[in-house]
């Protein structure tokens, strides 16, 4: 039986808005090299090669997917916090450079500085990667304001999770950025907890989106299973925020199919393995499959070239990782000052 | 004498405590349903109850804050965070509303309080995740900053931290929660100021405490005394501040040459306060100037390699351990 | 011509709530008492003798008379910002040892330690007095707390200024005190500024009320000038708190007669002189006077008699004070650790 | 060489980089229309208008936040704290994501940033609104440290802050707000990381800074030198991090002897810092302790009497001299 996301994913998009075969074939590829991807880490992982906080990112995909791959130009901004794989990779960071900084390789994302939590990467306007809960979201208020401030017509897209929703940074960004409208789109992934903690215990309002009231600021509710609606939601916004600089909340409803990080078992004390299997009947890449193949986009041979295909780009990434070389000692003292580059 | 490990030695000073007076809670993220984010409250929940032991949102300011109030009209809240790092959005709320409440008040209203939890580097965690920072809550009057090496110093020291009625930093280490240890049996407290020899030496003090002191420095020891045939005094001072100067002096004045090795960075940190203090008190006795050894002056970084070469090892303890002995 | 808040002020409280004499004339009386002790402070702050910062209250009086004096009982508690001096009168705080205070002297409610900001006084319940903005609020919180935790049917009144509203730590206080439902009520003074800058340049919503639908909180806009329906508003919500412990938001709408501080003008760059002055139309002090007054409580003979009464205690005050002592030395080493008195 | 008050001295330099450089902005509490909580930024809105002088609601977290964010895609904000006070509720914005964004990135970003306002006592103001927290900042490896002591140094160092490509904590004081110096004409910067001697002397150096250089040593130093008849050499680090060890070791090397006068806290605070540093590099040469005077280690209390004796003056510095000059 399918759930409700699921049955309404379906339903509203019988004409694919328009998009081209190309376009949403590419996005069923990035959801599912994120899936992938992510599978591959956990394994790396379990072996030891993954150190640290890792935190995947599988049931969400649809979210970086449809906001980012599908919604924005390749000069927009993306900020984020520490479940950022996805994201990363949506916002075309190579995945190779991603897997090797997992490893704390030098041919990394940042050299093997950051680490899962923190991938960064200045060429695709990726800024992190943030692991103070909250303390990103200023910042996307930051790189609204150098838009606005400089006339372009960018938008900088900012996830966060429910649980960040409940801190002051949270408060203080959408004031500024509701008082000053800056062409930010912030994007709670409502995926019902913040580690073991459900929304209900964590914040006094349920409806996240509700509070948007407090800055002024439009907002709205998202199917985060539902990669086209995803896209249209957040383009509307980046439209939006082009045109007048004005700021949107869009609380996307979504499900982490994995535990909070990779110490974290899938369904521990927090939820029971009912509820998890039921949230994955929404699987949110199996959806679009189906919408794809229902409106006769492909057949059942395209899942299986796109699994080969994306099967070889990870072994790839695993390749390219494990044989770079470690960051050289001298790399510690590196990067603390910047220095002698000129303004 | 019964062996557990200091996640344990911490559940039962916390259990204890809170069975002896009725006005302890505990309160942070996760403690309760989760059992702690590493397990440290395993128990309490179903023991003591959600009145007693409380789940917040993540909000350091709002909690911390929270602490504060209710221990101006005489609860006496041990606020857990996380890991101490999430306790920099709630920096304001310690070393202003607890640190200087009594005496902004004039004696009005005293703060009864132990913020605790995990503080320094795990493994791989990262430059915001991996940071010591006794040195930036010491230096605030009105806080005192604990810092337990064991299972038995760090019962008896948060027994104690909890009975004070000052606010207290008490800083665990995440890396030493499995680590087991002897701790008396029935009740005992152990008094803050009062650092401890680890081991009695004669040509140097090492001054070291925390994880450090426990994964690091006494290691370390047992190769240098061998390889380099000296004999090292070793001291933890348990307590950050009040820190036990006295100890520390002592020492020197016996051994003449002193080493501190702390995992926090060096400008203005914990290490260069009992520098000063040290030299002051026993200038005449130092054959050599005070050694440091702590994380180098950069942000933590993820990769393995670096981030070994960045804490306080074995190399860099023997480096200065053969400095201040003017061994080449 | 009278300002719409004036008018509102009479109509509401034709029948006086069924108020006693006593009681109103009390009233009138704390509120004369806190303008004339401002006004005071006013002058020794000219003289020299009141150091610092200093945050008068003048034009707010109803508040902290109405809200506290009205509609507390003895044992609530009450906290609050710099602009302490009206709510410690109201809440019993002994103006002679406020004056002390202000003056630094040992017989101060802190010995001179805290000033003007920091009043506090323990057997009043009368917790501060604090100056980072919005730094007290989660104190509130904590209170709140604690009464919960010991079954008490108290209350916790937490005052702040409408530009504290835009600060995280309010965020996070209000969120707690909503989801787990503490009997505090916040109390928004909203005079219009924070120091020289307006609700609309500091906040993207301008209903400050509204803020409470983000923490789940009943909340209200209750006219400042008048200490009637401040006390009708904030007697019902610390009715409710006492019964249900369901915390309150209320935005009173008040305006400060004087500058922020003794170091800024009354009306600045940021306000004019016609609006100070329009504002003072509504004066709470003579609003009310004239309430009573029409409803035959008083004859103008009152008037006279009170001020003559309040400038004898002010006097006192002031003598008191003066002829108090300055802390002894030794009193800087006192109160930074609280040692030795038992647990 | 024109005659200008510190507050003037600072919007010149502001001013003149807003000219030089499209890129920088000012943003703070009431910076724009109230021309400045202290008249720093008189006339700046008039001149540059809404865009570039920016006003902002009380939320600490939230506009040092925008600056960093802006910061990272290219342009190079000036922050203002109204006091550096209220930087403590920010303080993660600042020791994080500003002091560590260069290293966690890999160098994908840098921010250049300046965090500005006054910091330390004024008069009267109480204990959370009378801190010098140039220690807490100093600690975090990524951030600099600039405290002018005068107008000259003020303007150059500012300048050179704002053009500098990392985040800088430049911390003014209040009650220099109205000192009058001379400053050279035209364009100048002055580097960070190098000190000053302010005095030569040849029987002991004095280190200090900001206002309590200006405003408590220097005078000190006056009397003391006719009192005792001795000659004192006075330094200025200009930069607390960098700090300018090599100059001060050389005048030690020379005097023998260390005086720091700071108005922090002591315990691990930059006058412990120095003091390490140069007793290690110096040892053979120090004929006495470094003595420290700081800030009594105490919040600070409003009864003028109480912060006067809290706070360096010259009967401290008087008897760290002559503890130093080993005179009873
Ligand atoms: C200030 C702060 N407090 C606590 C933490 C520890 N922490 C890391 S992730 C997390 C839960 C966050 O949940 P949510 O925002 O819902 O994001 P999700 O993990 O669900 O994507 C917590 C509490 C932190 N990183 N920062
Ligand atoms: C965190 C912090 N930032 C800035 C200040 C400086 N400051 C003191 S009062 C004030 C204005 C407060 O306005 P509001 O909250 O409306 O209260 P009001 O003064 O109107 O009573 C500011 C900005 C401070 N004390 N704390
Ligand atoms: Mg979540
Ligand atoms: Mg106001």
């Amino acid at each position: 039986m399918k759930s409700a996301a699921a049955v309404a994913a379906k339903q509203n998009h019988s004409r694919l808005l328009g998009l081209s075969r190309e376009t949403l074939l590419s996005w069923y590829d990035d959801m599912l090299l994120v899936r992938r991807f992510e599978e591959k880490c956990a394994q790396l992982y379990g072996m030891g090669k993954i150190m640290g906080f890792c935190h995947l990112y599988n049931g969400q995909e649809a979210v970086s997917t449809g906001a980012i791959k599908g919604a924005l130009n390749p000069d927009d901004y993306v900020i984020t916090a520490y479940r950022d794989h996805g994201q990363a990779i949506s916002k075309g960071v190579d995945p190779k450079a991603i897997l090797a900084e997992l490893l704390g390789k030098y041919t990394g994302t940042t050299k093997g500085k950051g680490g899962s939590m923190h991938i960064f990467d200045r060429a695709t306007n990726f800024l992190g990667g943030h692991a103070i809960i909250g303390g990103h979201i200023p910042l996307a208020s930051g790189v609204g304001f150098a838009i606005k401030y400089r006339g372009e017509k960018k938008v900088c897209l900012c996830f966060m999770g429910d649980g960040a929703t409940n801190i002051g940074a949270f408060h203080e960004a959408l004031n500024l950025a509701g008082l000053w409208k800056l062409p930010v789109i912030f994007i709670i992934e409502n995926n019902k907890y913040a580690m073991g903690t459900a929304v209900d215990r964590s914040s006094a309002v349920q409806d996240l989106h509700k509070k948007a009231i407090a800055y002024n600021i439009p907002s709205e509710v998202v199917n985060g299973m539902d990669v086209l609606e995803i896209y249209q939601k957040v383009k509307a916004a980046a439209d939006r925020a082009r045109a007048t600089y004005e700021p949107t909340l869009l609380e996307i409803e979504t499900y982490r199919f994995r535990g909070h990080s990779m110490s974290d078992p899938v369904h521990g004390v927090y939820r029971s393995k009912d509820e998890v299997e039921g949230r994955k009947q929404s699987d949110p890449i199996i959806l679009l499959g189906e919408t794809l193949k229902e409106e006769g986009l492909i057949t059942d041979q395209y899942f299986d070239e796109a699994e080969k295909r994306i099967k070889k780009i990870v072994e790839e990434c695993v390749e390219f990782a494990e044989n770079s070389p470690d960051p050289p000692v001298d790399e510690l003292w590196e990067d603390v000052y910047f220095e002698g580059k000129g303004e | 004498m019964a062996i557990v490990s200091l996640r344990e030695a911490i559940n039962q000073a916390i259990d204890e405590e809170m069975a002896r007076d009725e006005r302890v809670f505990l309160m942070g993220e996760e403690v309760a349903n989760y059992q702690g984010a590493y397990k440290v409250s395993q128990g309490l929940l179903q023991k003591w109850g959600p009145r007693r032991i409380v789940d917040t949102p993540i909000a350091e300011t709002g909690f911390a804050g929270v602490g504060v109030g209710a221990a101006m009209v005489g609860l006496r809240p041990i606020i857990e965070f996380m890991t101490w790092n999430f306790s920099l959005v709630a920096y304001d709320q310690i070393v202003n509303n607890a640190a200087k409440m009594l005496s902004m008040s004039g004696g009005n209203f005293h703060v009864p309080i132990v913020f605790r939890g995990p503080g320094g580097a795990a493994h791989g965690l990262g430059a915001t995740h991996s940071q010591a920072l006794e040195s930036v809550y010491a230096h605030f009057p009105g806080l005192k900053v604990v810092m337990p090496s064991n299972c038995k110093d760090a019962k008896g020291l948060l027994k104690t931290s909890i009975r004070d009625d000052n606010p207290i930093v008490f800083i665990e280490s995440e890396v030493m929660y499995g680590d087991k240890g002897e701790i008396p049996d029935g009740e005992y407290t152990i008094p803050l100021g009062v650092g401890e020899v680890k081991k009695e030496g004669k040509d140097l003090t090492i001054v070291s405490w925390s994880k450090t002191l426990a994964h690091t420095v006494l290691k370390a020891v047992d190769v240098l005394q061998q390889e380099l045939n000296v004999s090292i005094e070793v001291i933890d001072p348990r307590t950050i501040k009040p820190m036990d100067y006295d100890l520390i002096v002592d020492s020197v004045k016996k051994t003449n040459r002193l080493v501190i090795v702390e995992e926090g960075w060096p400008f203005a940190g914990v290490g260069a306060q009992i520098s000063h203090e040290v030299t002051s008190r026993a200038f005449d006795y130092l054959d050599a100037p005070v050694e440091r050894v702590t994380q180098e002056d950069v942000p933590l970084p993820y990769a393995h390699n670096l981030e070994t070469l960045s804490l306080p090892n074995l190399d860099k303890i023997r480096t200065a351990v053969k400095k201040v002995l003017y061994i080449d």
